[in-house]
């Protein structure tokens, strides 16, 4: 059992992870009630994980996650506002509305994004921590990914490139037993996944993700072994999550019963009786911290409820740096006319007209049928 | 004849030619004990039993790959890919291999295989999950490319897939995999590859448009009949390799005018392979050039008004109808230098 | 001015950008002590030193990914893919990441980076390594797509994109590298992207060829003007995103004919896409269908006499320009129900 | 020290090596003269890896190897004169001569084919193997690949998907040492191949590739584990090319040394010098062997020169199997009149004149212009 910090991290231990679990409930109610759309994965069970990783990491470390992110920005310090906006596809979002729950991003944090693509943001983390190698600089990626990630090509490659360039990379698997419905045993010949990468020479641990004391306290070794010897680690994070792969998943893969006994595990509520055993804590402050992520919570949900859409005329904003000179970078083709590409008037304006026309369209997308739902 | 979702539609044709040749199977992620994440494989894992229903750890080239191997050696896979955006992982194994096989090894190897996936925008799954990539499979000689719009067609179409020696991409759009039709019941009803479909006759103009957008051309036909007097021919390719191209000519120089509607990219697209087809065949009959309507040219946006903003809907189609049929049609001004060569 | 080879140009704009900015690097599978599979990176190691010139394992899809990083932390790198049918293995990370990352983060992520990657056939090398991949990456929105035909164009436009926010698909062509061209020394030229550059002027078909094809295309004008007496006049692109199409419709405009030159394949290729483009914007102008070149819809067969047959020639592009102008031009019999619209 | 085996089978495995042997050298030598073309990659040095590997194998098991493959071809019985034909490009050779160096093929040998993208035969692999399986057949899978190959990520994946679902495949890695212009040390973290599949669970082994009796006697223990156990294997034979990569390959990246050095383990004067210890052959065999090698690989020059190229007419041919109702499979877009496909008349016509114009053309296409080779 790993010794309990002071008060001030407990606090702050406490403070994220009550955040998250908020946070995640409340982006579940909010897609039931269709202000969310796509896939909405929800993390809760993971905060451990999360913060736990989090907690231990230099401001100017990277962090790299996956589709289920929301917790990952948080525990970074992304405000709750800017994470709630972009579930509800608002231009004050963190990615403006456009990249959605799967695709969150806060570079000023150095939370360097959640990706759509199975195991897609293992080659960038080798990318993020090859310029930290490049400049010199003793910064550290965190690359985090699911143990269904870990049957990509990209996970072999990335391992034999990190280990071969040594790179200065955690990849940490947030191994929570299933990839989407299919349980370890059923897609991974080697279920212990901290020796995955060992024929690529990357030495793995396998820790309890479900106490944040242990996950800080590993994490935190594994970062300052990369940090100083300049070469990758694996560690591997036990967790669980105890909702659906995404929103619309009816769990046929596995038992109430396994659920349940992870749920004796709670990352939350584990840590608060280890703080009041210790009294490093007490009741009133487990209170507190609760409140104050209802309160963050509710406000996010305002905000993301008063900001504005992001705006049609933007249609065709920020997919290029566009130089002086230019040809047609984008040719919409709803308008026959020729006009110098996505800068053009009448691209936008064709844009908004449609969107216009299709507003009421909008009620017909209810949430029983999107994809994944049954009918 | 009963009233079917396309996802029943396309379980039943697999389970059916499971049925009637041991060689076919099922693999792809979270297809059996999932029972598929749009259900188009509920039921099969039950019935047939984990030899049959595999499935597979999130490794979409090895996936394809081993398809390919095992049709190499005579079984008749169907290789489920979550959705098209993860079939860029197994692009090699699609175009290096199962596509070049047959040719490279002079017919000496056959790769019988269907690599089903759905795509398509409208759900706002976001710029890494809403691709329309019929425009780039249909570009790979060696492979065949289904895209149906209809429960009946899916059916009768992944049925000849299934039947047939070559490669073939079976393109699905997630959000047809709700709707109904009628599809005739215990039939072994084959569609052959290469067949259009006249969804509904018309005279001044033709429309093209493929999966969702064969409804909403349709939708746009009928629009147009009643507000604007236009008749409208719309066709549904249904297969684009093989493509039925006489049929798509044969309308076009009745119509003189085109309107091709898809989802995917403007650049390079179904619509531009379309227009120069056309454009090549019955330059003489066109009477206007060929209109096409596309999906925007960005990576999907997930905020949903910038999401329906960039996917083509009827009013796109009804304005390009009505661009390409300006000033030639009775009830609209006649404008000088415009129309008939 | 010096006479250098197209692979000495290439080789220069890296040194040269490597030289000017400590942010820019390459890496690539044997760029680095086998001095590229192609020569191309040639000296560069002993110049620039491991750091900045890394040889990679074989793992395509993650030397791309660990650029994409390392450009997100705003590095500057250049990926040599050792040919761009290889590049199917790295797609995910060039259209789910690359290509989208930009966007779908608002603008708050860039990744200035090149993708450096030859192809094309004429040398044998059957049907893995042959491919033209020009119209699958002019397709994606996110990427620009260069191909330069001459070594100062080369030269010129890899600095460009070496100093451009956005990520560059550089397609090279192998049987150029060879080739020989003028190229202004010492001097710091950039072609900025998205100038068309009129090859050849004329006055009665607008010929226009990427890549070999600009040549094969300037070559059939010249036996064109000779043989024929047909003015041609010939436009190479160099790029196809940014496009100048300004450029290539003022041509069409005072040609009316227009004969598309390209390697790859025919369907849904370069050709049909800039053929639906001059056709939607010129249409009026058009005196007869664009025609397109293309190679043959096949993967490209070993056998050298089957590989040229299938590889388009200057013949062919005469061949189209004679069937563009037929009828039309002075010498030729005027046949009726042709030209002018 | 393996046991030397009977007569019959020295003979065997040495007239098999002696032929590949010969074979290489004199398409290196037919390459030169530009009768073939294309990449030339020779096996030269690794004949006991290959031919040791096919001597144990059942006529019903399926190999697949690399670009690198004329060897593995001969081994398993294709006639040379169909493997030099295809290197002629010509309509008698195993692929029509569509293939060339890089895409030998005999499904009736069970040679599965040689593939040019390097890795792309491990998935193919694991697909034959699954065919054996599903049939409850106890055919093996031999898939045969080099050290460059296992950093790709069909390697993971494929190890993985192999294990799990107990295929039938022996992994042989033909390591010598390079990937192209690559020393393992620069591409692979681990070197020790063996080892690399661990964290997939495969066991793997380290042979002398180089010892032909070696790699009988172990991959012979290998196929019969993996036939009656019903799982995957590894092996990783040591070898060597003693060419460059391709024919083009001025070899910068590595010593004349080292090269000289593991001539000293000459895998057929090696095992010659203990047949003629063992006194299981005496002199008068060798030189039979050689002079057989000899006499096919002459003949199969001759055969391949005398055989037609394939017509220009069959340009579009075994690219599908057409059905009877068809819409246009390919457009020939040389011909402007619509006709059906590639079995209309007009492309054929076109594909002839085209070729017969180009015919003086092929004089410029000479070995020196070719790529990878400076000038
Ligand atoms: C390349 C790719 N293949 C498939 C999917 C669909 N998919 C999304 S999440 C998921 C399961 C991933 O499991 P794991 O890596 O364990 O992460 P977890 O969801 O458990 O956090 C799958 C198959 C995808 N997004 N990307
Ligand atoms: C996917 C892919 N990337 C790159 C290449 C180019 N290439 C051909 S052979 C080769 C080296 C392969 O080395 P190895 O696997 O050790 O096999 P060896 O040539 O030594 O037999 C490379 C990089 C290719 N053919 N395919
Ligand atoms: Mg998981
Ligand atoms: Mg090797």
């Amino acid at each position: 059992m790993a010794r309990v910090p002071d008060r001030e991290t407990c606090l702050e231990l406490l403070g994220r992870m009550c955040l998250i679990r908020r946070f995640e409930e409340e982006a579940g109610r909010q897609y039931q009630r269709a202000k969310a759309g796509g896939f909405l994965h929800l993390a809760i069970g993971e905060e451990a994980t999360i913060v736990g990783t989090t907690s231990v990491m230099r401001e100017d470390d990277y962090l790299i996650g996956t589709y289920r992110t929301h917790g990952h920005a948080l525990a970074r310090g992304t405000p709750a506002d800017a994470v709630m906006a972009e579930l509800f596809g608002k231009e004050t979002g963190t990615s403006g509305g456009r990249g959605g729950s799967m695709h969150i991003f806060d570079a000023k944090r150095r939370f360097m994004g959640g990706y759509g693509i199975v195991g897609g943001n293992l080659p960038l983390a080798a990318g993020l921590a090859l310029a930290s190698q490049y400049r010199e600089e003793d910064t550290v990626t965190v690359c985090m990914f699911g143990d269904g990630a870990s049957n990509t090509g990209n996970f072999g490659e990335t391992m034999n490139l990190a280990a071969l360039w040594k790179l200065p990379v955690v990849f940490l698997v947030e191994n929570n037993l299933y990839g989407m419905g299919t349980s370890i045993e059923r897609h991974s010949a080697v279920t212990d996944l901290s020796h995955k990468a060992e024929g690529y020479g990357i030495e793995g641990e396998r820790i309890d993700g479900m106490d944040v004391l242990e996950v800080r306290d590993r994490v935190s070794v594994h970062l300052e072994e990369v940090r100083s010897k300049g070469r990758p680690s694996l560690v591997e994070a036990f967790t669980y999550r105890y909702r659906g792969h995404s929103a619309a998943d009816p769990e046929v893969y596995r038992d109430k019963a396994e659920v349940e006994e992870w749920r004796q595990k709670d990352p939350i509520e584990n840590f608060v009786k280890v703080c009041l055993e210790d009294a490093v804590l007490g009741e009133e402050d487990i209170e507190a911290a609760k409140q104050q992520a209802d309160k963050t919570v509710e406000a996010a949900v305002q905000f993301a409820d008063n900001s504005p859409d992001p705006a049609l005329e933007s249609l065709y904003e920020e997919l290029y740096v566009v130089s002086e000179t230019m040809g047609w970078y984008a040719v919409d083709e709803r308008s026959p006319e020729p006009h110098p590409g996505e800068l053009g008037e009448e691209a936008p304006a064709a844009a908004r007209d449609l969107a216009e026309s299709v507003a009421d369209r909008e009620s017909e997308i209810e949430p029983q049928n999107r994809p994944g739902v049954r009918d | 004849m009963a009233e079917i979702r396309m996802r029943e539609a396309l379980r039943d044709a697999m389970a059916e030619e499971m049925r009637r040749d041991g060689d076919v199977f099922v693999m792809g992620e979270d297809v059996g004990v999932f029972q598929g994440a749009f259900k188009v494989t509920e039921g099969l894992l039950e019935e047939f039993g984990e030899k049959r229903v595999r499935d597979t750890p999130i490794s979409e080239n090895t996936i394809v790959g081993a398809g390919v191997g095992a049709a190499m050696a005579g079984l008749r896979p169907i290789v489920e890919l979550m959705t098209v955006n993860f079939s860029l992982l197994a692009l090699d194994q699609i175009v290096n291999h199962a596509a070049a096989i047959p040719y490279m090894f002079n017919g000496n190897a056959r790769v019988p295989m269907v690599i089903r996936m759905p795509g398509g925008g409208g759900h706002q799954l976001g710029p890494t999950h809403s691709h329309s990539f019929e425009a780039l499979y249909l570009q790979v000689p060696g492979l065949l490319v289904a895209c149906p719009s209809t429960p009946a067609d899916a059916k009768a179409l992944l049925k000849a897939a299934i039947r047939d020696e070559n490669p073939v991409i079976f393109i699905e759009h997630e959000s047809l995999y709700g709707i109904k039709g009628e599809v005739p019941e215990g039939e072994d009803r084959i569609l052959p590859f290469g067949e259009a479909v006249v969804r509904r006759e018309g005279r001044d103009v033709t429309i093209i448009g493929i999966l969702k957008m064969a409804h909403v051309a349709e939708n746009a036909a009928a629009e147009l009949e009643e507000k604007h007097g236009i008749s409208a021919e719309v066709i549904d390719p249904r297969t684009l390799r093989p493509l039925d191209l006489d049929t798509i000519l044969d309308s076009v120089r009745k119509t003189s005018r085109a309107v091709i509607v898809e989802e995917g990219w403007p650049h390079g697209g179904v619509g531009a392979n379309l227009s120069t087809l056309i454009t090549e065949q019955a330059f003489d009959w066109l009477d206007a050039p060929v209109q096409r309507v596309t999906g925007a040219d960005v990576p999907m946006p997930y905020s949903r008004r910038m999401e329906q903003a960039a996917i083509p809907h009827e009013e796109n189609v009804i304005q390009a109808v009505l661009a390409a049929t300006e000033g030639a049609l009775p009830g609209t001004a006649d404008k000088p230098g415009q129309g008939g060569n």
